[in-house]
């Protein structure tokens, strides 16, 4: 139903897409793979009249069409979830799903069938939110949801996701799949772009591998073995990819007996309460937690983002004055923030500047910016995290989201921090850069960082860490190591099972997620304010 | 009017008291309490209020104002309320509905502009107030809108410059006008003046520019400066306000030129300053507009509570300032 | 030289270092695009005017010609730098007129000690003001457009309240700075050079200047990044006023008379229109200083060109806007087709 | 313009939800309590505060602004600024009197919302497809709007009155049940006002696209032309309230409305709508509008406090409400 043939599209200097030919089927779930970089998103954004194509042919149900606005593809039945969450944070859920196809009643906006019908659809997806909540009260995961009940509340013939399943946690890319399978089954075509490869699998019928702008493969998604696919990726061979692992963590790490991170006694009013963990130096904690647990408010309230009623953080002894962020970083504390685009990259500045950025006064003497250390710490980390731009000097904006990520992380090691935040430090990055980020997790650790990791990716937390914390509610329910840090334990965890030795906790059941996401009072939209 | 044309201190009691040029009204044309459809009020211990069209910044209205008040005081009025209205006619127009009440019994006003005042005016007649305009005319019906009207003929002023510019001149000369601010009646008469004299009275000046510098003298200034240079053989300038002949001063100044003998330079107003360049030689011709209103304005309407007929329109004699009587007149200016 | 005027993509006058890696590295130079024209728009437009002038407008062609301009248009250079670095971090600032008077009325009174001390009353009276700014948006959080304006109403009467009517101001120093010169160069444009060049510095080689640019782009990454954002937001509307009063010392030596009323009425406008000619967005993020000063110079050519041609007020209000809009579009223009990004 | 505080979206679920509407509704109360506070003051204070004719003035000087603050919400609501309105305003006006003149009511009330609308439009397509940033646009066209309005008036000289007898003066000048007109008018338009911004999916593309452009764009949205209308509906109230003005003062004025747009928009900031778009109620813009006149009229009934106190005063008043605002939106801040 939906062909394309020899797209090409560059910007000034990068050449995103190089002759892409591509085929949608009906009822198919189609896969779009590729290393950060490659031209999903690009090529997503050709299709739906974002950017126009500078060669090639769309056909839409047989006819060419070359849309002039993404309204254009969605009326013409495209619907289409992009990369980076676009809604409206300061408008309700229901508004944002029905926005421009608002129900009307005498030609007026229907504001209560407005809230039922979307309390309808929401529910029908089974995702937990108040419709009349402001979308940027919630949370990414739950907003990356409502972007989903937009998608299909439009009924569409073709629904393009691209890294949909990003900032969602387990249970809910259970219910995007279930959705997911329910339009493909009524016939409609659905491209879905992730960079967990196991979801491929799980989902997916078809597949097509874009590597630097080209199409290198299409082909059925059950004959591809995982190798296969990851070495299609990188473009290496399938044996020496067989040779290293699907994770690139290491064992267990050199851990230093005194903790070098603690937290104890951390309350955010109705966010956190009581919340303390440790991490020793070379040690990797875990942060589990359904979403809304409170994860993200941990890691800020411990950086001094967030006005804490009480807390007590210390770094190798002393004591780290709360709520104040520049001190955080003098005691070498760094956060990398789940929110990429509102909270990580200045979008106009150069990717050189935006590393540089939080060592800008090291860069400089008498206040005179020295450019020569700038462009060498700069060229270090590009190599070192390979990071894919045109120039040091490409706006950041330009950048793929993966690069995006690690151009921040970069940020952060150029602080050279002795306790690092990682909160989701590999969304939305492929195979081959999440391994180098894993593995310089790892090296971190050994260079003897105590490390606080937050993921909702299960075996991330498990593999990468030493010790899980769960979280639950925002307060600690559990702490796994040893062997009982297991896929299958942290699972009964979150779910709310109480592991032996800690007799508290909340009541298990599949309320408290629900709970968890209806009652959080949470941030995103509340740390854009000073 | 000659608005922003600030000067030093604004002291209105010395000398220059205003003296009516064309007062008499041919019997039973005047204006009368009976015509008036009001009834006699005593202005001792009475509320008057007046608006006045823009700040005091104005060397022109402090001494306006000043006056009133001055006068005021004088005659044992009982209270004068004054608002200003920062040259906005939206704003008078609500000034005076403010001042009427709170519980004005007669209002003297200088309109922000010739035309608009309908509503305020209104109001007034609706609460049986006299209204006297000083310094601008309004459109309105005298006698019935309004009570009457006392100023100068800006007109004829435009008029006098042009017979000073050429007394000064004395023979061919280019001429650069700077007009005051757009929209401005003032503006457009003593333009017309000095234009149609100039046409009728003086073929031998030529007009070769017209810019505004919008009363101000900084403007005055620059504009001036930037005629002289895209313009070098103007050699006379004729500034509707005192304001911007001072600032031409200093354009023809550093233009590296003479104020007063190089370049001629004439303009209205009177106030200390351009008397005092007049004096000093940098200037060659000042035409007075008086804002000394208060006792001839108390006075008027003291005839009309008194049930003499007032005419429609007080004429003020303006002096006008020469090289020769400036030294002696000085004390005058305002 | 477009090339050196600061922007948040950090150009340094160095050609950027050898390919990084990635193959995605290859063109990344320059072509006369969008890009292009948002650079160097101004420039041409300044040429354009230069030229048409050299036809039309007698004498143009002169050192008395040029020498009125650059006396003219030095003290709107001033403020418009000053404006440039408030828009960089995404504000405005409406009071830098209000403050020009403020600094004309507080001249005379202290003239008593000296033309220096005068000046420096006046510089203090305008980074007063810029603090007050400063602390309001920075540290209270009120929208910029909204303080500033409220600070202009209000600090113009004060002005006129302190100053009172229009003061001659005699002194022979201000008359020095206004209409004397240094190896024929003119006080105040040597002033507004320095500035300009302190301007320069500041934003293209100091840690103030990067901070300040990555705040304009993302306040709140800035922040976890753990940038001082309160103190550069409140430095920068210090600047401002500085700089505002320093544009109002320039101009009382130019009239040889302090006039709080009228001194700088509109100027704001003025700078704002010059510093987004120049090709500073208004969203912030950048800061052009040379264009800023082109579009300075462009905004007083225009006014000059109307006058010279005698051209009525209404007409050439119209005309003004006509070209303004042009110049901008000039830059935009073609930027266009780059359609908005996810 | 951005600061470090953007918009008020502290919040999460339920419980935050409520308390973000908290702030919101506090932000908007914040000018309706200084009003409420201003006015119980000023009623003890001055006994000609709060009378009937008083009141009645307050509403009918505020109705004009109150009809321009209305399009300007619009604007800011989708991130933009329309600095136009102040000239565009004046030259409705002009061209009402001069239609009422020629042709009589009904071209008085069409032509000036032709030629506005027209100029709205094209500043909409500007900043729509040219995609120039609001600021400038609208700055010239302030520029523009009063130099046509300079020139359909050869500089201002050359006044139209509304004939005494036209229907057309009634527009502004009559009054039902006592009250006038014009607050009749104000009263529509603002509910329809909310009506549209609430009610129709209008509404909430403009705030979207205020909020989160690109974000609009991707979803789908008609982003160039809401923007379009915005601007075309702000010319057209801008006009209207011309329309308005012309028959209030029963002539076309060419000096009105210059500043008006600040007036304008400190207003609808005063009502706690953000000028970086995306949030705002149109309640507020009212209460603003209020808030604003009522200052003025207080700074009256002081008495002889002169321009420039009142300058001081408002500033002064003025920044107090906002930081007041900011303190009390602060309080629930987290
Ligand atoms: N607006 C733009 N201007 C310039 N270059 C761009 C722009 N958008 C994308 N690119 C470049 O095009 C290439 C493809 O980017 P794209 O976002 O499509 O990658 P991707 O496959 O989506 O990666 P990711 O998985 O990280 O999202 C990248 O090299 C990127 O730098
Ligand atoms: N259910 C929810 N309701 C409201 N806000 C939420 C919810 N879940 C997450 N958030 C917001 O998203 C961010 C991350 O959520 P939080 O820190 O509460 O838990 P988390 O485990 O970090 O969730 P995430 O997996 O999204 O990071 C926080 O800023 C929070 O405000
Ligand atoms: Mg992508
Ligand atoms: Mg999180």
């Amino acid at each position: 139903m939906l062909t394309v043939s020899g797209v090409t599209k560059s910007f000034a200097g990068v050449h995103a897409l190089r002759g892409v030919d591509f085929t949608l089927e009906p009822g198919s779930v189609h896969a779009l793979v590729g290393e950060n970089g490659a031209g999903k998103s690009t090529f997503i954004k050709v299709l739906t009249g974002v950017h126009a194509a500078d060669a090639g042919e769309v056909r839409f149900l047989g006819d060419p069409v070359a849309f002039s606005r993404p309204a254009d593809a969605q009326d013409a039945g495209i619907s289409t979830i992009y990369q980076e969450i676009n809604l409206v944070p300061l408008l309700t859920v229901a508004q944002n799903i029905y926005l421009g196809r608002e129900p009307r009643r005498f030609g007026l906006v229907d504001t209560r069938a407005l809230n039922r019908q979307a309390a309808e659809l929401v529910q029908r997806l089974g995702i937990e939110v108040d419709v009349r909540a402001e979308l940027g009260s919630l949370g990414l995961g739950v907003q990356q949801m409502v972007a989903l009940a937009r998608a299909v509340s439009i009924d569409a013939r073709v629904v393009i996701m691209d890294e949909p399943t990003s900032s969602l946690e387990v249970r809910e890319v259970e219910t995007l799949f279930g959705v997911a399978r329910t339009l493909a089954a009524s016939g409609v075509g659905l491209v879905f772009v992730s960079h967990r490869l196991d979801e491929l699998w799980a989902l997916c019928d078809t597949v097509t591998v874009l590597r630097d702008g080209r199409a290198v493969h299409t082909g059925p998604m059950a004959d591809l073995e995982r190798v296969k696919l990851v070495a299609l990726m990188l473009g290496r061979e399938v044996s020496d990819v067989r040779a290293e692992g699907t994770t690139d963590f290491g064992a267990s790490h050199a851990q230093g007996d005194a903790p070098l991170l603690s937290v104890s006694g951390v309350d955010v009013p109705n966010r956190l309460r009581g919340v303390g963990l440790t991490a020793r130096p070379g040690e990797v904690v875990g942060l589990g937690g359904l979403l809304g647990s409170g994860r993200s408010e941990t890691l800020k309230a411990i950086y001094g983002d967030l006005t804490t009623t009480a807390a007590d953080v210390e770094v190798g002894g002393t004591k780290v004055k709360a709520g104040s962020v520049s001190r955080s970083l003098r005691a070498g504390i760094a956060l990398l923030s789940e929110d990429r685009k509102a909270e990580g990259i200045v979008p106009d500045m150069s990717v050189r500047d935006n590393i540089a950025l939080a060592v800008l006064p090291k860069m400089a003497r008498g206040g005179m910016v020295s450019d020569a250390r700038i462009d060498a710490l700069v060229d270090t980390f590009m190599r070192r995290l390979q990071i894919k731009a045109s120039s040091p000097r490409q706006k950041v904006r330009e950048l793929s989201g993966g690069n995006q990520q690690k151009v921040l992380i970069a940020r952060w090691l150029a602080t050279e921090p002795r306790v690092f935040l990682l909160d989701e430090p590999t969304r939305g990055i492929d195979v081959g850069a999440k391994r180098e980020v894993q593995g310089l997790i790892d090296e971190l650790a050994d260079q003897g960082l105590a490390v606080v990791l937050v993921s909702s990716e299960m075996d991330e937390l498990v593999e990468g860490s030493d010790r899980v914390v769960v979280l639950h509610d925002g307060a600690v329910s559990g702490e796994l190591d040893g062997d009982r840090l297991t896929s299958a334990e942290l699972l009964r965890v979150l779910a709310g099972g109480i592991p032996d030795e800690h007799p508290t906790g909340p009541p298990p059941g599949p309320g408290t997620g629900a709970n968890a996401v209806g009652t959080h009072p949470t941030t995103p939209g509340g740390d854009h304010r000073g | 009017g000659e608005t922003d044309a600030p000067a030093a201190a604004a002291s209105s009691g010395d000398g220059g008291a205003q003296t009516t040029k064309s007062a008499s009204a041919p019997a039973g044309e005047g204006c009368t309490l009976e015509k008036y459809g009001l009834e006699a009020i005593d202005l001792k211990g009475a509320k008057v209020g007046f608006s006045q069209s823009e700040p005091d910044t104005a060397a022109f209205r402090a001494a306006e104002t000043q006056s009133i008040k001055d006068e005021a005081a004088k005659i044992g009025v009982g209270e004068l309320l004054v608002t200003n209205a920062n040259a906005q006619l939206t704003k008078q127009i609500s000034d005076i509905q403010d001042l009427l009440n709170q519980g004005a019994q007669a209002l003297i006003v200088a309109p922000v502009n010739s035309d608009g005042l309908d509503p305020a005016l209104a109001a007034a007649k609706a609460k049986g107030v006299p209204v006297l305009t000083i310094d601008r005319k309004v459109t309105n019906t005298a006698c019935s809108d309004y009570l009457a009207f006392i100023g100068s003929d800006f007109e004829e002023q435009g008029k006098r410059a042009a017979d000073a510019m050429a007394t000064a001149t004395g023979g061919p000369a280019k001429v650069a006008i700077l007009l005051g601010s757009s929209g401005n009646n003032v503006t457009d008469l003593r333009t017309s003046g000095f234009v149609d004299q100039v046409e009728a009275e003086y073929p031998e000046l030529e007009i070769v520019a017209q810019q505004t510098g919008d009363f101000e003298r900084a403007k005055g200034q620059s504009v001036a400066e930037q005629l002289l240079q895209s313009n070098p053989d103007i050699n006379a300038i004729y500034a509707e306000n005192d304001e911007m002949g001072l600032g031409a001063v200093q354009a023809v100044l550093s233009a590296g030129k003479q104020p007063g003998t190089d370049v001629k330079i004439v303009s209205i107003d009177g106030t200390r300053n351009a008397v005092q360049a007049l004096v000093d030689g940098q200037y060659n011709g000042v035409i007075e507009s008086n804002p000394r209103f208060g006792p001839l304005a108390f006075s008027t309407l003291q005839d009309f509570m008194d049930g003499k007929e007032i005419p429609e329109d007080i004429i003020i004699e303006d002096d006008e300032y020469t090289p020769d009587n400036a030294e002696a007149e000085l004390a005058n200016a305002f | 030289m477009a090339e050196h005027t600061a922007t948040a993509a950090g150009t340094a006058p160095a050609p950027p270092p050898a390919a990084p890696p990635g193959e995605a590295a290859t063109t990344s130079r320059r072509r006369p695009d969008g890009e292009w024209f948002r650079r160097n728009g101004v420039y041409l437009g300044l040429v354009a005017l230069v030229l048409v002038n050299l036809a039309i407008t007698p004498n143009f062609a002169s050192t008395g010609s040029l020498r009125l301009q650059m006396v003219q248009v030095a003290p709107i250079i001033v403020v418009s730098l000053g404006m440039a670095m408030v828009i960089g971090t995404g504000g405005i600032d409406l009071s830098v007129g209000a403050v020009m008077a403020m600094t004309a009325a507080v001249i005379p009174l202290y003239i008593g000690y000296g033309t220096l001390g005068a000046i420096a009353v006046g510089l203090i009276a305008g980074v007063l003001s810029g603090a007050l700014a400063g602390s309001v948006v920075a540290r209270i959080g009120v929208q910029p457009i909204i303080a500033t304006l409220a600070i202009m109403v209000g600090l113009r009467g004060l002005a006129n309240i302190v100053g009172g009517q229009i003061k001659s101001i005699r002194d022979p120093g201000f008359r020095e700075l206004g209409s004397g010169d240094l190896f024929g160069v003119p006080w105040v444009v040597l002033v507004a050079i320095v500035v300009a060049v302190l301007v320069w510095v500041l934003m293209s080689r100091t840690t103030f200047g990067r901070q300040l640019m990555a705040i304009g782009g993302n306040a709140r990454a800035s922040q976890l990044a753990g940038l001082p954002v309160k103190r550069v937001l409140t430095t920068v509307y210090v600047l401002s006023g500085l700089l505002a009063a320093l544009a109002g010392v320039l101009l009382v030596g130019r009239n040889q008379a302090s006039d709080p009323a009228t001194l700088g009425r509109l100027v704001e406008l003025t700078a704002i229109t010059a510093v987004v000619v120049g090709g500073t967005p208004l969203t912030g993020g950048q800061v052009r200083v040379l264009g800023t000063v082109a579009g300075a110079l462009l905004m007083q050519l225009i006014t000059y060109t109307l006058v010279a041609q005698d051209i009525t007020n209404s007409v050439a209000q119209m005309v003004q806007a006509v070209i303004v809009v042009l110049a901008v579009y000039a830059q935009v223009g073609t930027r266009k087709r780059r359609r908005s990004r996810a | 313009m951005s600061t470090i505080e953007t918009t008020p979206q502290a919040a999460g679920t339920d419980a935050t939800a409520r308390r973000l509407k908290f702030v919101q509704r506090v932000q908007r109360q914040g000018a309706l309590a200084v009003l409420v506070l201003l006015c119980l003051v000023a009623s003890f204070q001055f006994d000609s505060f709060a009378t009937g004719p008083n009141i009645r003035s307050i509403g009918l000087q505020a109705s004009f602004l109150a009809v321009i603050a209305l399009g300007m919400t619009f604007v800011i609501f989708t991130g933009g600024i329309d600095l136009s309105v102040g000239s565009v305003f004046a030259l409705g006006g002009v061209l009402a009197a001069w239609a009422a003149q020629e042709y009589g009511t009904l071209a008085a009330i069409v032509v000036p919302l032709v030629v506005c609308g027209a100029i709205g439009l094209v500043q909409g397509l500007v900043i729509a497809y040219g995609k120039l940033a609001p600021f400038i646009v609208t700055l010239a066209g302030l520029l523009f709007a009063r130099g046509l309005l300079l020139f359909i008036s050869d500089e201002g000289a050359t006044v139209n009155k509304v004939p005494a007898d036209s229907g057309f003066r009634n527009l502004a000048q009559g009054s039902l049940l006592g009250i006038p007109y014009p607050i009749w008018i104000v009263v529509v338009f603002f509910g329809l006002g909310a009506l549209v911004l609430h009610r129709t999916s209008f509404g909430p593309t403009v705030l979207a696209i205020g909020g989160q452009e690109d974000a609009a764009d991707l979803m789908g949205l008609p982003v160039a032309r809401t923007k379009v209308i915005t601007y075309t509906a702000s010319g057209l109230l801008a006009g209207f309230a011309g329309v308005l003005i012309a028959s209030y003062t029963s002539s076309g004025v060419a000096i009105i409305g210059v500043g008006t747009e600040l007036q304008a928009i400190s207003a609808v900031v005063l009502g706690g709508t953000l000028l970086a778009g995306g949030a705002g109620t149109i309640f507020g813009t009212l209460v603003g509008v209020l808030l604003l006149q009522v200052i003025a009229n207080v700074i009256n009934q002081v008495g002889s406090l002169n321009s420039n106190w009142q300058d001081l005063v408002s500033g002064g008043i003025l920044l107090a409400v906002v930081v007041l605002q900011r303190y009390l939106a602060g309080t629930v801040r987290r």
